[in-house]
């Protein structure tokens, strides 16, 4: 039991952060615990809760990766269903699905082959991917506009709670939980938790890294059909701020980015803490400065999270 | 159809209009609030940036509140800003209507983003005005001038005022928004028009001076060309000259909408341009889209969807006659037209199928 | 039948060559020892067989496999327990245990059933009853060297490759990996021993190959296994006369003591410590892993703070002073020298030079700090002629230095300083003993200038006709002294295991005792 | 004289068979360099007016302000730390002090104010990461937006533009940013030879001094630099100050620069420092590279952006340029020794 404690310790920070501040949101914006209002809430929430799934794999895996291209990976796939899916007519729902995945699979899967045998470390990769991507996204469609499949468009009505956006919510904790059990998230574990001891136990560590950032890619496509279905057009820049944002949940969420420890259990309290303080601070009327005010708040979740999990976990982190 | 209701010369206004803009018959010919008056009124703003968007809020703040609540019509008004995060702007919509408002106005966003969101506070009785830009939802409702002919005419004058060619520099607002978007599609219908004009840059300003200011230096420092004259969108005229005056360069024409500050320095330099335009002066379109959200709460019945005016120019002594000796270049300020010239009663009229001034309705309607 | 057919492998890295020639025929249901100084390649072969390192030449057969992956030679039957403890330090007892057994998508086993074997196992080996679920960061060093040694023997490899893996055991612990080890022999599997404790390998090996300088010199059956022989193997000449005679500097008595230590308790330790040098002395420390030796010098030199006790100086102007961190050692003008070059010695991204010069810069630079490379250029140039370093040019990168001549800068830094009182840590790792006699012939003059020295080594015979005295340490404290005609093998031995008395070489003694 | 630029990861250097070759760092200086020197000839060529003192004055001028934000970078990088609060402490900066422009406080005296405030933001943010350091991107990002946000509500208190200041910036400030800027008659901008006097003194303090070598030692290996009482805490904070330091100084110069406060000045700097920094040459690992790489790297990234402008190449492309560039140079000097080596 107390093992279960400390094995999770980590997620004890974030749970208490969502915990005040949807008392203080049912407080201020009781409509958010509607039914309506919990629709609206898990489409407007879902595009950022699943990046912060998607590069959760990929923090495990170790080396300080943190996926920055993950946002404009996420336009990337926006602007391509527009574009070039929708723009030619093609609509159909397996395809836009298949595409949307296989797409940021691709992606991925090009990051991972640059860390694992050009041996550049992660977060260069991936800085070096959100500039090509953020570039290319610009050209594909030079400014927001185009349309959704109707389908998908007609995810941004959020007003019924069992809704796709829902389903696909599920699916992700589902293909989680699935995949968290086989053996090959352990040696993922492994190898971010120490990559030598992996390596000299049989881990194929190539394989282990591929698989981490394949799992993000599935994550990925999900969360640009979430993106899609929110703004019902294709915008090649609405995609770069989740960057950041996914990042601040991933370690809201109490993810270290030493490698080895977290889960979406945490991704996902981080991107819900987010979205709560987004709802409290609008029901306050901040006015013009609502939106200074937010940012405000981010930063300061985000340090005073990383100070508590400082506490609450005493191992030194090595540097990057 | 539906343009023929309206009075002859208020089609006029309509020529050339965005492509993108919905202009059908509205979905509030016939239409009551869930609740008061008093209404609640939202306002989700995408931006605060710039002196055009405070001049607009403190027009809806200042002026405007303070007299409908004093006639019972309304009891609030709510403001948010998004950053420029469509997520951001969409959940403060449904957020609004969830707290309630009665009508929400939204500023100058991506034309497709929020069309859900305007569906759901339809869908709860809230109706969504779009002010200065527009929304394709058939559920929205929008109401500004004709920016498309704005642009083409800004552009047009533009050019020949340096003669019929040479290179342009085209300072745009913000890449997506429907404003930047209409303006610069007209914009390019005129520099097709003629041939020896080149179009040698575009640079968005964020309608803002000193993001202008600073993009526009950046392209002059990167960009050795010479600019025969710069067609820029309203709102950060005064930001474009500065940067020309930092740059050394002798400075060029630019296309004048409003901003006092240049405006200024055309007083001071009488011989730049010839002339000005007023395409979107930030208060008297605030209160063109609020005027009309009370009429239609008032369930007046705006017989289109979009309520479109035009824009019209005037000579340069006039455009500054308002301005003392002592104006700076620095000004923040607008030169407005005024209510009374941009959306006067009798025009108001014309878009509505049950026409009456507010405030009189209020008196009737209002104890 | 022979499991394992080595011949003339080659392999170097960057400019430093590993193994030039090495070779080692081992079959089935033996135990083969691989014996060679520090830095001879025995962990580098250990690392060929077991996938890690592709050699650069030579024939490889390996239960008939010729393994390039760590996963590839686990396939085939080969477990690997490398020097280096293995372990995912966040990750629990068990998940450490049975790290990369299972496949990608199909468990080997139940995670209870896993549990509870972890569970056992340590109970075996360890004999200790722990939850499997605790986190691995949270046991002692020697419990981890155990997980790594399940985890290797839970594979039930028929050749398993131990790569000085008692180092971090004590006595009876030793014994029984023995045992296990005997165990496997009768079940049939290859077992390589690599390890410096020749009394060990005396007593369990069935045959063994000695590597000197990365080459195989010789090979010895179960009979020619004596200690001597072995010696004599593996370096050119044998140490025992290596260093010829030697001028005494004779410590007038009345003298204060350069350093001493008194009353110090070390952490978790045994009696208090009192301890003195005197100006011209060598000292030489030794003690079985985690007597307390180290953990002594490094409160010597002011890195740890000693939690009771002092150690003081004596200081012409101001009587004694006491040192309680680095600041002050340095003050007094204690420097400390680590064998454990990479993790605390040497900086890999600079020179040489800046190798060397990096402590100096404080007392060579003028206004502004501005630092004054003249001086220091010369500083060097005078210590590489003194201690013959070997290198190209001064502003190379120092890691393309062999380990040995790393070392001899990271001592010349260390004279530079000149200091009254040097304290080495186990210096001579993986130092050519050539380089270890000009080492302690320096040491020697420093000596007869008045300077003192403090060496700890793993070799107790690095101490013979060298130190003036050997202080040797068991169970945390200062157990015994000997003076330069009590320096032997003999009762330095025993005082390793806490026996006051000269024994002989009875099989316990055997089992622990270091070369 | 010539001093050991420090160098690479061993592991680059295990790989290689061959005795003598480049050291990893001056392969980079010497890539940066030719790619620069390739750059230019071939934009000289392509692009009219290029080479034109106009042109080359601006590449300058731009060219100053990234290599201010970047220095910061270079030397967290150097430690093994990154710095993502460097975009956010510019954008308020700008803000701030166009704010006390407007206020009564003398000028240079509001300068220092910022200034003082970007070093303890430094200061910050070094203390905080510093039992975290695998986290210390997060951390600065964390008090990026803490600060931005801060510093535009603050100045939108007073004012309705929020995250815009209206003030007038004096002409002797203007004057040192802007490109119309003139030296003692010179037509040069002052920010430029400020740039070249910063970079020059800070490569010698670097080089040629006690402090300058430990932020080397402790990039090379702690442990080793404890024992030779080089505090790793003092070098590590202090390169956060510096960071956040010439971040501030940055702000305030784009102020000088554009003439008006916009928070968003910082923007394009949260991932061209750290371009910048990589493709001079300096591994993010720790312990290798300089500031002088640092000033090529900013130097072929702001020719190169002036050459694609001048091809007529928009911002999108110039981004994905930048990104495609980066790979192969990191690839040149900055790769992991194989997992093999590190065994
Ligand atoms: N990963 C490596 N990269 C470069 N050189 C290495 C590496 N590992 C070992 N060497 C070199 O090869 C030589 C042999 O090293 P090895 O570890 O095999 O010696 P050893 O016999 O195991 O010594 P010890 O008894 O200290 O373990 C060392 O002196 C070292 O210089
Ligand atoms: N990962 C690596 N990459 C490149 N070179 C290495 C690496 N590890 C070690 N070396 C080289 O190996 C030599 C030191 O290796 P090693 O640590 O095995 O020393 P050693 O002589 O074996 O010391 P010891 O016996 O005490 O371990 C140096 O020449 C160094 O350049
Ligand atoms: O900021 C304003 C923008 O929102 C509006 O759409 O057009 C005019 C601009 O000044
Ligand atoms: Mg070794
Ligand atoms: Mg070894």
């Amino acid at each position: 039991m107390e093992g279960l404690v400390s094995r999770n310790r980590h997620l004890l920070v974030p749970f208490g952060l969502v915990l005040v501040l949807g008392v203080i949101a049912a407080v201020r914006a009781p409509q958010t615990f509607t039914y309506v209002g919990l629709a609206g809430a898990l489409l407007v929430a879902a595009p950022l809760i699943l990046a912060a799934i998607a590069i959760t794999p990929i923090a495990i895996a170790g080396r300080g990766g943190v996926d920055l291209s993950i946002g404009p990976l996420i336009g990337f796939v926006n602007v391509t269903i527009v574009v070039w899916l929708t723009g030619n007519g093609i609509t159909h729902p397996v395809l836009v699905f298949a595409y949307a995945i296989l797409a940021a699979c691709a992606w991925q899967a090009l990051l991972a082959a640059l860390i694992i045998h050009v041996r550049i470390s992660p977060i260069i990769a991936s800085l070096a991917g959100f500039m090509i991507l953020s570039g290319v996204n610009l050209v594909i469609l030079s400014r927001p506009g185009g349309f959704a499949p109707e389908w998908l468009g007609n995810w941004g009505w959020g007003t019924e709670l069992l809704s796709p956006v829902l389903y696909i919510l599920v699916a992700a904790c589902v293909i989680w939980a699935l995949f968290s059990r086989t053996p090959l998230f352990q040696h993922i574990r492994l190898m971010g938790a120490d990559e030598r001891t992996a390596y000299t136990s049989g881990v194929d560590i190539v394989k282990a890294r591929y698989a981490a950032h394949l799992l993000a890619g599935v994550f990925a496509g999900l969360a640009a059909l979430c993106l899609t279905g929110l703004i019902g057009s294709g915008d090649p820049t609405q995609g770069n701020t989740l960057t950041l944002q996914a990042i601040t949940a991933l370690v809201l969420g109490g993810t270290s980015l030493s490698g080895g420890k977290g889960g979406i259990t945490g991704s996902i309290l981080g991107a819900l803490a987010m979205y709560l303080v987004f709802v409290v601070l609008s029901s306050f009327n901040f006015g013009a400065i609502s939106g200074f005010m937010t940012q405000l708040f981010y930063g300061l979740m985000l340090v005073i999270s990383l100070m508590l999990a400082l506490v609450t976990s005493r191992r030194r982190v090595a540097a990057v | 159809e539906g343009l023929e209701e309206l009075p002859p010369k208020l089609q006029a206004a309509y020529q050339g209009v965005d492509e993108g803009q919905p202009i059908g018959t509205s979905a509030y010919r016939d239409w009551t609030p869930r609740s008061g008056p008093p209404w609640t009124i939202g306002y989700a703003s995408s931006y605060a940036g710039n002196t055009w968007r405070a001049e607009g809020l403190s027009r809806l703040t200042e002026d405007l509140l303070p007299v409908y609540r004093q006639a019972g019509l309304v009891d609030e008004i709510i403001v948010t800003q998004s950053d420029l995060n469509d997520a951001r702007q969409i959940q403060q919509i449904r957020q609004l209507v969830d707290q309630g408002v009665d009508a929400i106005i939204v500023c100058c966003s991506n034309p497709v983003a929020l069309n859900k969101a305007v569906e759901y506070a339809y869908s709860k009785g809230v109706v969504v005005f779009s002010y200065s830009g527009y929304l394709t939802s058939d559920k929205a409702l929008n109401a500004s001038s004709n920016y498309t002919l704005g642009g083409y005419e800004i552009a047009k004058a533009m050019i020949e005022e340096v003669g019929g060619e040479g290179n342009f520099l085209l300072v745009s607002g913000i890449a997506g928004a429907a404003s930047s978007e209409s303006f610069d599609t007209g914009a390019m219908r005129a520099l097709e028009e003629f041939p020896n004009a080149k179009l040698v840059g575009q640079v968005w300003g964020n309608w803002t001076d000193q993001v202008a200011q600073t993009e526009v230096q950046k392209f002059l420092a990167t960009n050795p060309a010479r600019i025969d004259g710069i067609i820029a969108q309203g709102s950060q005229e005064t930001g474009v000259l500065k940067a020309v005056l930092q740059s050394g360069r002798e400075v060029m024409p630019i296309s004048l909408a409003g901003s006092a500050g240049a405006a200024c320095y055309l007083k001071q330099n009488p011989d730049w341009i010839s002339h000005a335009f007023q395409i979107w002066p930030p208060g008297d379109e605030m209160e063109l889209g609020f005027n009309s959200v009370i009429r239609t709460l008032q369930n007046q019945g705006p017989k289109l969807q979009s309520i479109l005016r035009g824009v019209y120019r005037l000579p340069a002594a006039e455009y500054v006659a308002s301005l003392g000796d002592d104006c700076s270049v620095d000004s923040t300020a607008y030169i407005q037209p005024g209510i009374d010239v941009w959306f006067p009663d009798d025009k108001a009229a014309g878009y509505f199928l049950r026409p009456e001034n507010p405030l009189d309705w209020a008196a009737k309607n209002v104890n | 039948m022979s499991a394992i057919s080595l011949s003339d492998i080659h392999m170097s890295f960057g400019e430093t060559r590993a193994l030039e020639g090495a070779s080692l025929q081992a079959d089935l249901g033996e135990i083969h020892a691989i014996v060679g100084e520090n830095g001879s390649g025995k962990s580098t072969l250990a690392k060929i067989m077991s996938g890690v390192i592709l050699p650069d030449s030579g024939e490889i057969d390996i239960l008939g496999v010729r393994p390039t992956r760590p996963s590839d030679a686990i396939a085939a039957g080969i477990s690997t327990i490398y020097q280096e403890i293995f372990v995912a330090e966040d990750l629990s007892i068990w998940e450490n245990i049975f790290a990369g057994v299972d496949g990608l998508w199909r468990k080997r086993c139940r995670t209870s059933e896993k549990k509870a074997l972890a569970r056992d196992v340590l109970k075996r080996l360890a004999e200790v009853d722990i939850d499997p679920d605790t986190p691995v960061s949270d046991l002692p060093l020697n419990l981890k060297q155990w997980i790594v040694i399940a985890r290797a023997i839970l594979q039930k490899p028929r050749v398993l490759i131990f790569d000085e893996s008692s180092a971090a055991l004590d006595l009876d612990a030793t014994n029984r990996l023995h045992l296990e080890m005997l165990a496997l022999r009768e079940a049939g599997s290859c077992i390589i021993l690599v390890t410096h404790r020749i009394a060990e390998l005396v007593k369990i090996t069935d045959r063994a190959t000695v590597l000197r300088d990365g080459k195989t010199v010789g090979r010895l059956e179960k009979g020619e296994v004596t200690e001597d022989r072995l010696l004599q193997l593996m370096s050119a000449d044998t140490r025992h006369n290596a260093l010829g005679s030697r001028a005494r500097t004779v410590v007038p008595a009345a003298q204060k003591p350069a350093l001493e230590a008194r009353r110090m308790r070390l952490p978790g330790g045994g009696a208090p410590i009192d301890f003195k040098i005197h100006p011209g002395e060598i000292v030489g420390l030794s003690g079985l892993d985690g007597a307390g030796q180290s953990e002594f010098l490094r409160r010597l030199a002011g890195i740890d703070p000693a939690p009771s006790g002092t150690v003081r100086v004596w200081d012409k102007s101001t009587e004694w002073r006491s040192i309680t961190c680095l600041a002050e050692a340095e003050a007094a003008a204690i420097t400390y020298v680590s064998g454990d070059r990479k993790k605390e010695g040497i900086f890999p991204n600079l020179s040489i030079f800046e190798n060397f010069a990096m402590p100096l810069y404080g007392r060579h630079s003028g206004r502004g700090g501005m630092i004054d490379t003249e001086t220091l250029h010369a500083c060097f140039a005078q210590e590489e002629a003194r201690l013959s370093i070997k290198h190209g040019a001064r502003q190379d990168r120092i890691t393309t230095l062999s380990g040995g001549n790393q070392q001899k800068v990271l001592i010349a830094r260390a004279f530079a300083q000149n200091p009254r009182v040097i304290l080495l840590n186990d210096p001579a790792r993986g130092v050519d003993i050539g380089t270890k006699q000009d080492l302690y012939t320096h040491l020697r003059a420093f000596a007869s200038e008045g300077g003192a020295v403090v060496y700890l080594s793993t070799e107790i015979e690095e101490f013979f006709d060298f130190a003036d005295r050997a202080d040797v340490f068991f169970e945390g404290s200062l157990f015994a002294s000997f003076e330069q005609g009590g320096i032997t093998q003999d009762n330095i031995l025993a005082a390793m295991f806490g026996k006051s008395h000269p024994i002989e070489f009875d099989e316990t003694v055997r089992a622990g005792g270091r070369m | 004289m010539d001093w050991p630029f420090p160098t690479a990861d061993t592991g680059a250097h295990a790989m290689s068979r061959r005795p003598k070759r480049l050291r990893a760092e001056h392969r980079g200086l010497v890539l940066g360099s030719l790619l620069l020197v390739a750059l230019f000839t071939a934009a000289s060529i392509l692009v009219e007016g290029f080479a034109s003192a106009n042109n080359i004055r601006s590449i300058l001028l731009l060219a100053a302000f990234l290599g201010l934000a970047a220095l910061g970078q270079t030397m967290v990088a150097t430690v093994g730390g990154l710095d993502l609060s460097i975009p956010f402490v510019i954008g308020a900066s700008n803000i701030l002090l166009a704010y006390l422009f407007g206020t009564s406080l003398p000028a240079p005296l509001a300068i220092l104010c910022i200034l003082a405030m970007g070093a303890l933001i430094g200061v910050l943010n070094g203390v905080m990461s510093y039992r975290i350091q695998g986290q210390a991107l997060i951390l600065t990002l964390g008090v990026g937006f803490a600060v931005v946000g801060g510093a535009q509500i603050f100045t939108s208190l007073g004012s309705q533009f929020s995250g815009t200041v209206f003030s007038q910036v004096p002409g002797w400030f203007s004057n040192i940013a802007s490109i119309s800027g003139t030296t003692f008659g010179l037509k040069l901008p002052p920010v430029i030879l400020i740039w070249a006097a910063i970079a020059a003194s800070l490569i010698f303090w670097i080089n040629r001094t006690r402090a300058g070598r430990a932020i080397y030692a402790i990039g090379g290996n702690r442990t080793a630099a404890a024992r030779l009482r080089i505090s790793e805490f003092r070098v590590w904070v202090s390169t956060y100050t510096i960071s956040g330091l010439t971040a501030a100084a940055t702000g305030c110069l784009l102020l000088g620069f554009s003439g008006g406060g916009f928070v968003g000045v910082g923007d394009p700097y949260l991932f061209t420092t750290v371009a910048a920094v990589v493709v001079g040459g300096t591994s993010l690992l720790g312990g290798t590279g300089g500031y002088g790489a640092t000033v090529i790297g900013v130097l072929v990234l702001q020719v190169l952006t002036s050459f694609l402008v001048g091809m007529g190449l928009d911002y999108a492309a110039q981004q994905t340029v930048f990104g495609l560039l980066i790979l192969p140079m990191v690839a040149l000097y900055a790769r992991a020794p194989h997992i093999r080596y590190q065994i």
